[in-house]
């Protein structure tokens, strides 16, 4: 009996992991193109989420499609907020940039809530079946979904930047802005893509996560809390951050196992990430797999 | 490799300010520097040049504290400093400069070159806070004074106020120096202090080095590519080539030996180095 | 002649999916009684303040407030800002109405048992204390694990966030649960947040459990249900007032189906009590068509806002509308329904001693039938969710139990 | 002294417009600072142009204006235009300005440090669309084969090392017009020569028109076809190398052979201030 | 190259102690003077609400401050500031508790925060940029978990009552004369930081946040002085934290969340990091702009706009995103803060008409 909780506390944590990967890969493309933290990424879900969720409900289209459209405007709206808002902020010190994302945080907040209302909505029922068994755990399709989904859009983020030169530009835009134009690349496009993709990624978690719970604008807290995982991993490393949201997705189940069984302080498993996260950089202090700053004089 | 000393080592190992024993240091699979000894004495002005990526950055970053040889000691005044954290380095009488300019950009002169005296002023947080109660204030002028004596020896009371990062290469150059010598080092290492400077600068700044070196009586070890300067100023001279030594001696015998003309000059006449030749160019 | 007054609310912040029925049941009650004569004649000035449910803004508006435009009494709104004005209502003397049902806000002269805190003797809120209605759910749990002729012990947990609001009835519930002969689990948290609440309910059900107490507000309160259900525990659940509504079960869908909370008001909108035909003409200040369906907090805020107004109009025959006079109002009558509101707010009584306003808790099922994708108003309508009273509880009014 | 005055012979006028013309601009750095003050000067097709002048006279900065890079140290050019292939391009963006043609090495290298050598290089080609980037790259590792075996990240470089690759990333643009910001700096005088050979090949056998700002005046007079001397913002002398090389005042301040064909010792100088004839 | 001074002409120095004074000018001390001056008199002309909006920007900005001397002068982000401040103000309302007096309890209250700062900024030693940012995301989530557990201290859920603040028995608690405490403690905090800044310790702050191998090299223990910009940055939270205990009587956990850590990071940035006057404009900012949006919602409501467009409620979250948004263009215009383009105002005037 205990076993079989452990392990299906395993199972779980790694889907839910896959999830928070997911939306630990949007940070880390806007940070590695512009160093910037965004604050508004669980706004994106939020956004994202209330799009569908209104294409659904309100005009009755059918899932694929609605989740299609949804993730094709959110790449739209991503690249739009960019140009409008962050353009003209290129070149500008980072730290007000980032303060800028927390400025469109409370915006959009407030803008959903307005349009939307203030209470959780349900996803129409769009699976036939709502649960599946994994090894012994029953799972909600949408998480299963989500975990497929998000290993797909993985290893496209893998390819892109090993192959691509735009990878590469993103990179160098990441250094010195001042450098990356010197080359000649085009610091607006790479950051509207970086938006922009960034965006449309966090609309398919924001998605998954409403089918689960329901929208409300609680779920932007989605995007604190892969803050941990994110730093876990290194914040440039996509590949870190899959790896930062598996850790972060066990270490709740986990922590919640050992609280249960035998700690008893009852919230382990909220604060636990925090706590490996500061051991964790303690041994390693640009995270899992983020690049060391270069220190020479 | 043989190690030619041209001249007889001199100055005793006790009487010199700076031994550095068999030092190597590696990065990964790089051998920066392949168990490299010389020693420099009190008062000298010693110099260090070789090929670029030949190590001599790395020689001044294990003397000055920043890498931690894999191998060998380095011997400051009598005591072992190998294993000493840079800050307690400056406090024993290490100062430097960086080859790549690194001054604090959004300070002004003045405060760069004070906390150049960072080790020798007393006050801390709580009397720092108090200023006038604590006898900060008395000592932050004590010291200012002595500050103005090396702005006024390097001829930068015109920047005094002016934010480091806005000024002009040559003149951050020189504030870095006067951030180095408001230490009062025993020693002073210096990157490439003439790089990016036109004629009439490196003239200044060569007359600086010499002045530091004859009149303040500072220790001096240069890196620099300029070999008129080198040739001019230092008393001796040591030549790095791919992490080893090559040679090490009085200037003139230094640039004599055909290893190092071949791997440093390209076989030029050291003395027209800035003359290149219409082979070089049309090659 | 008008009577000034602040109302609180938090359309925008972390509770504003409850404030914001509740504040517009308060925002139309005012100006329900002022479109009706007033207090007397004497229209009653709000001064309306969304403060996103951040404390700092609270206390500038109560600044305001006493400074500027010198009100008489306050409509109030979540735990921390109630919280944290309770010394300055006290030495302000201003009556301060809340949604803030802490136990600690009922004990006017303080310490009237060592488990009582402090003094709050200018607070005053309608409907059960957290607490009591915690402990009627406990007493019902009980009295359901003896009908359904359970063997042994029955199992009792507390489900919340560590934080003052799910944690406020947490030892007065479990020191009742452990009275009436439960085995009381350990407490598992679950932040107030959405989330994945899976480990939570594999827990949950690994322990055991036969009845849990959920704590927190709905969003949060949502995920548990659907997770819990997907894992398959089969656990009772019980809702904090501000844990379960229509608008959440239609949220949970299904799962929300047989979660027992309790109501404060005496009927929901679906009702046919007398009072409600009053209740839908404030209705229609904001809602001319008079179609919208209210969720409970709407009627509880119109509760609230009616005995405000009733205790004014006892200080203005008594003396003048000041806000001692207006405490002295609250404390006239015994089981006492404002005008109009028959059938709809429940029969309450405080005193200069006593600020429990009832100790009778009236417990809901929620029952829902299938899916939930329509509006509030039309799944009621088509009945697919419900409101189902199960038992009103009557707790006995010991001194001991009051304050905490 | 008038400025037209100085001028040692007319800009050679090859009959076409030039490629580069600069034309009496003035730039301000956070809206209150002027550095410079009117300054013209005009970089004809094919030929090496040197920029010489002393320190914080605003010879990076006139780069930056031409390069548009201006903009993200807060600078501004507030009058004047600067003209490249007949177009008035100030105002427009860096990288627009790169796509044109104009490519600048930037005064402290600027390679970016946390990618590898081959990345750096790559990037370089980044406005490239043809399918010959291997092949530069090669020839890259053909004028610096030191950078060849440096696999590591940049960032890791030696001071020399990096100044090849940043030489070797401009190579891989193919750009029109080069622009040099102190290319010699910090290099060993073996490598200071190869680099310099290097900016005649780029010009001789590419045709790269190149605008040469140095230190090391005797050198970059000996590569230039045309020099121009700046101090505080405006050009104070402009020439045909040869005849700045013979100049008495250039001799003096920035050959170092004032006087006697005797080179001075940097010892025995003496520290007293000289002034300049021409301020 | 005179122009890098920025002094008015005419403006001379004959000592280096009149070169080395907190303000660059005479004119400037005299403002500044007269400022704290006039503010002494501000219980006689304001209403309790305008008092009590001073008093709010008096203690966040002390605590505002503390921030910007961790980000912006050493240049370590931290967004955990608000537990920081939250455990100040249990601190003081514990140590009032117990019988210190309240204007001591404060002080010790800073103290005691400035250890468990210490302690949170030891990660700092080794961990850098916004790696440590998120490190103290961490001090954040566990402070707040620990303010809920450790009842003796806090009152664990149920909050601490906080004394109300006496001076030799005279009670100073109303808005008019707490607002002389606060004034008090924010003259002083400010002129301590200013001190700072200008001595050893501080120079070493600002060298490691420029470029901290270089300042290792002259002799700055980088250690010790990224953790003690932790412990300043926790003492004046502490205070500050304090101060808000003690006037709002009570200290709960409530409230002490990221979205406050995060608007301490506002008011930095948006007065200006590295800027001590910056960190009180920017609290001025921040404080003010919820109650200006308000005031203009409340005239906007029932208006003709309001019933022409019917908006209701909806004016209330016109309001939240117009604070959105204000913050944005504010950065999009001012992207270095208000106290840039403060001293961009002073040389321009400084040098006028000469700006060139
Ligand atoms: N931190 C480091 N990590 C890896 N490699 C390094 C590091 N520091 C230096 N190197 C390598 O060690 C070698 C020596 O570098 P160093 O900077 O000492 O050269 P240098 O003699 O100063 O050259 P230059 O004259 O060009 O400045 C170079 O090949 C460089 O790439
Ligand atoms: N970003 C900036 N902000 C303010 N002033 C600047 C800035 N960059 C340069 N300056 C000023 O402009 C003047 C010219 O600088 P510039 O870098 O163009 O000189 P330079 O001729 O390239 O000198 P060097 O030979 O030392 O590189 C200097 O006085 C410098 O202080
Ligand atoms: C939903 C909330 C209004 C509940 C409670 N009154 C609180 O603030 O904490
Ligand atoms: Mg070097
Ligand atoms: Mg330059």
């Amino acid at each position: 009996m205990q076993s079989q909780l452990l392990l299906q506390l395993i199972i779980n944590g790694l889907i839910i992991g896959t999830l928070y990967g997911v939306v630990g890969m949007c940070f880390v493309l806007i940070y590695k193109a512009s160093q910037v933290v965004n604050f508004a990424q669980g706004e994106f879900l939020l956004i994202g989420a209330w799009v569908c969720w209104w294409l659904l409900t309100a005009w009755n289209i059918p899932f694929f499609w609605g989740f299609l459209i949804a993730v094709v405007f959110m790449m739209a709206f991503g690249m739009a907020v960019q140009m409008v808002i962050l353009r003209p902020l290129i070149g500008e010190p980072i730290i007000s940039v980032i303060m800028v994302t927390i400025g469109m945080s409370i915006f959009f907040q407030a803008l959903m809530k307005w349009m939307f209302g203030t209470f959780a909505q349900p996803f129409p029922p769009i699976f036939p079946v709502d649960k599946v068994n994994v090894l012994g755990l029953q799972v909600q399709t949408a998480y299963l979904m989500s975990t497929g989904v998000s290993l797909a859009i993985m290893a496209g983020f893998a390819w892109f930047f090993k192959y691509s030169k735009m990878g590469l530009a993103m990179r160098a835009t990441a250094f010195s802005q001042q450098v990356a134009q010197s080359l000649g690349i085009s610091v607006r496009q790479v950051f509207a893509l970086s938006w922009g993709i960034s965006a449309a990624v966090s609309a398919v978690a924001g998605v998954v996560v409403g089918m689960v719970n329901g929208v409300s604008s609680a779920l932007s807290y989605f995007g604190i809390k892969v803050f941990p995982a994110v730093i876990l991993g290194g914040l440039d490393s996509i590949f870190g951050a899959v790896v930062g949201g598996l850790i972060v997705g066990l270490l709740e189940n986990l922590g919640q196992y050992v609280d249960s069984q035998y700690l008893k302080w009852g919230n382990l498993y909220e604060i636990i990430p925090f706590y490996v996260l500061i051991i964790i950089l303690m041994i390693k202090p640009y995270g899992l797999f983020g690049t060391r700053d270069i220190e020479r004089v | 490799m043989s190690t030619t000393s041209v001249v007889p080592q001199a100055v005793a190992d006790v009487r010199a300010l700076l031994s550095v024993e068999n030092i190597s240091l590696r990065f990964g699979g790089l051998k920066a520097l392949t168990d490299v000894s010389f020693h420099v004495g009190r008062g000298e002005l010693f110099s260090i040049i070789g090929p670029n990526g030949a190590g001599k950055t790395s020689m001044l970053n294990c003397i000055s504290g920043r890498y931690t040889p894999s191998d060998g000691r380095v011997v400051f005044d009598g005591a072992d400093v190998t294993r000493l954290k840079p800050n307690r380095r400056a406090a024993i009488g290490i100062g430097r400069t960086f080859q790549n300019l690194a001054l604090f950009s959004h300070m002004s002169v003045l405060d760069n070159i004070m906390v150049g005296r960072h080790h020798l002023l007393k006050n801390n947080l709580f009397s720092g806070a108090l200023y006038w109660f604590g006898g900060a204030q008395k000592e932050e002028l004590e010291h200012r004074r002595k500050v103005e004596e090396v702005i006024d020896f390097l001829d930068i009371q015109h920047v005094r106020k002016a934010t480091a990062g806005t000024l002009s290469y040559g003149l951050r150059k020189r504030v870095e120096l006067a951030r180095a010598v408001a230490l009062e080092p025993k020693l002073i290492l210096l990157d490439e202090p003439m790089a990016g400077m036109n004629l009439e600068e490196k003239e200044d700044m060569a007359r600086y080095i010499v002045d530091l070196n004859e009149e303040w009586g500072m220790t001096i070890i240069m890196i620099e590519h300029d070999m008129g300067v080198v040739m001019d100023i230092s008393h001796r001279v040591m030549v790095l080539d791919f992490g080893k030594k090559l040679v090490e001696g009085e200037p003139a015998a230094v640039l004599a030996d055909p290893h190092v003309r071949k791997a440093y000059l390209g076989e030029e006449d050291p003395l027209l180095e800035d003359e290149p030749t219409p082979a070089a160019l049309s090659a | 002649q008008t009577i000034n007054i602040g109302h609180l609310a938090d359309y925008s912040g972390g509770t504003s999916d409850v404030g914001q029925p509740y504040g517009q049941g308060t925002q139309d009650t005012i100006a329900f009684i002022d479109a009706n004569g007033g207090v007397d004649g004497k229209t009653i000035n709000s001064d309306f303040n969304e403060y996103g449910y951040q404390v700092p803004r609270a206390l500038a508006a109560f600044k305001k407030w006493v400074g500027t435009d010198k009100v008489v009494a306050i409509q109030g709104w979540g735990t921390a800002d109630t919280e944290a004005l309770v010394g300055m209502v006290t030495k302000e003397q201003i009556p301060y109405f809340s949604a803030s049902y802490s136990a600690s806000l009922t004990d006017p002269k303080g310490k009237v048992n060592e488990k009582s805190e402090r003094a709050a003797p200018f607070n005053f809120f309608y409907g059960p204390s957290y607490s009591d209605a915690a402990r009627a759910m406990v007493q019902w749990a009980a009295d359901d694990w003896k009908a359904k002729g359970k063997p042994g012990k029955p199992k009792w947990v507390h489900m919340g966030a560590n934080h003052p609001y799910p944690n406020s009835p947490k030892a007065a519930e479990e020191a009742y649960a452990k009275e009436l002969g439960f085995e009381v689990l350990d407490p598992i948290t679950f932040a107030l947040t959405p989330g994945d609440y899976t480990p939570q309910c594999l827990t949950l059900k690994q322990s055991g459990a036969n009845y849990a107490y959920l704590g927190n507000t709905a969003g949060s309160n949502i995920s548990v249900l659907k997770a819990c259900k997907t894992a398959g525990v089969d656990v009772q659940f019980l809702g904090n007032v501000w844990g379960m509504d229509e608008n959440a079960m239609k949220a949970a869908g299904e799962a929300a189906n047989g979660v027992v909370f309790p109501v404060r008001t005496a009927t929901t909108w679906a009702g046919d009590a007398p009072g409600l035909a009053t209740a839908r003409a404030i209705s229609k200040m904001s809602d001319p068509s008079g179609t919208t369906y209210r969720p409970v907090h709407y009627l509880t805020a119109i509760c609230t806002a009616l005995y405000m107004k009733e205790a004014m109009e006892w200080a203005d025959k008594n003396g003048g509308v000041t806000g001692v006079k207006i405490r002295d109002g609250m404390y006239q009558k015994k089981d006492w329904v404002p005008k109009g509101m028959e059938g709809v707010c429940k029969p309450s009584t405080w005193t200069a001693t006593d600020h429990r306003p009832t100790t009778s808790v009236d417990l809901y099922r929620a029952v829902v039938t299938g899916p939930t994708d329509a509006s509030v108003t039309e799944l009621i309508k088509t009945g697919t969710i419900k409101l189902e009273k199960v038992a009103t509880v009557d707790l006995p009014r010991k001194t001991e139990l009051q304050g905490w | 002294m008038a400025d037209a005055a100085l001028k040692l012979e007319p800009v050679a006028e090859t009959g076409a417009a030039p490629l580069l013309a600069v034309d009496n601009i003035e730039v301000v750095y956070n809206d209150v600072i002027l550095v410079l003050r009117g300054l013209s000067l005009k970089v004809p097709k094919g030929q090496i142009v040197a920029l010489l002048g002393s320190n914080g006279a605003g010879k990076s900065t006139t780069l930056k204006a031409i390069s548009g890079l201006l903009k993200t140290e807060d600078g501004e050019i507030t009058r004047g235009a600067v003209t490249f292939l007949g177009e008035k391009i100030n105002g427009i963006e860096p990288d627009k300005i790169v796509r044109r043609g104009i490519f600048q090495v930037m005064e402290g290298r600027r390679i970016i440090a946390d990618m590898t050598v081959l990345e750096n290089l790559r990037l370089g080609a980044f406005t490239r669309h043809d399918n010959e980037v291997k092949s530069d790259i090669e020839r890259v590792y053909e004028f610096f084969p030191r950078l060849r075996e440096r696999t590591g990240l940049a960032g890791y470089l030696s001071g020399g090392e990096q100044q090849m690759l940043a030489i070797g990333r401009a190579m891989m643009a193919r750009p029109k017009l080069i622009l040099m910001d102190e290319p010699s700096m910090g290099l060993s005088p073996l490598m200071v020569k190869e680099v310099f050979a290097i900016i005649k090949k780029l010009n001789v056998e590419l045709g790269v028109t190149i605008l040469l700002v140095e230190q090391n005046a005797r050198l970059a007079l000996s590569v230039a076809d045309y020099g121009y001397i700046m101090e505080q913002g405006k050009i104070v002398l402009d020439g045909t190398a040869q005849m700045l090389q013979t100049n008495e005042d250039v001799k003096e301040f920035y050959l170092g052979q004032g006087g006697g064909a005797e080179r001075k010792s940097f010892k025995n100088l003496k520290s007293f201030k000289r002034r300049k004839r021409w301020l | 190259m005179a122009m890098n001074t920025m002094r008015p002409c005419g403006d001379y120095r004959t000592s280096y102690k009149a070169d080395q004074t907190i303000f660059q000018t005479r004119l400037t001390m005299l403002i500044c003077v007269a400022a704290v001056v006039a503010l002494c008199f501000a219980p006689f002309f304001f209403s309790r609400y305008v008092l009590s909006l001073f008093i709010q920007i008096g203690y966040l900005g002390i605590a505002a401050l503390g921030l910007n001397i961790l980000v912006g002068f050493s240049g370590q982000i931290s967004i955990g500031h608000a537990v920081f401040f939250g455990f100040g103000g249990f601190a003081s309302a514990y140590l009032a508790d117990k019988g210190v007096p309240v204007p001591i309890a404060i002080v010790l209250a800073g103290l005691w925060t400035t250890v468990v700062g210490l302690i949170f900024g030891l990660p700092a030693a080794r961990v850098k940029g916004l790696y440590l940012a998120i490190a103290t995301l961490a001090a954040q989530f566990i402070l707040q978990d620990f303010f809920v557990r450790a009842e003796w201290f806090t009152g664990g859920t149920h909050g601490a009552l906080a004394a109300p603040f006496t001076l030799f028995g005279y009670d100073l608690s109303g808005d008019d004369k707490y607002f002389y405490v606060v004034l008090f403690f924010v003259v002083v905090m400010y002129l301590g930081a200013t001190n700072l800044m200008r001595s050893r310790d501080g120079r070493a702050l600002i060298a490691v946040r420029d470029h901290y191998l270089s300042a290792e090299m002259m002799g700055v223990n980088l250690a010790k002085y990224r953790t003690m910009a932790f412990g300043i940055s926790s003492f004046y939270a502490g205070i500050g934290g304090a101060l808000y205990a003690h006037y709002v009587g009570f200290m709960s956990v409530e409230g002490l969340d990221i979205l406050f850590s995060i608007q301490f990071l506002g008011m930095i940035i948006i007065g200006g990091l590295g800027s001590i006057m910056g960190s009180l404009m920017g609290t001025v900012f921040m404080v003010l702009l919820p109650e200006a949006t308000g005031w203009l919602a409340s005239a906007l409501s029932g208006s003709i706009i309001d019933q022409a467009l019917h908006l209701k409620s909806g004016i209330t979250y016109m309001r939240e995103m117009l604070i959105g948004a204000a913050i944005i263009m504010f950065l999009i215009f001012e992207p270095d803060g208000l106290a840039h383009r403060w001293r961009q105002i002073k040389t321009y005037w400084k040098l006028y008409p000469f700006s060139f």
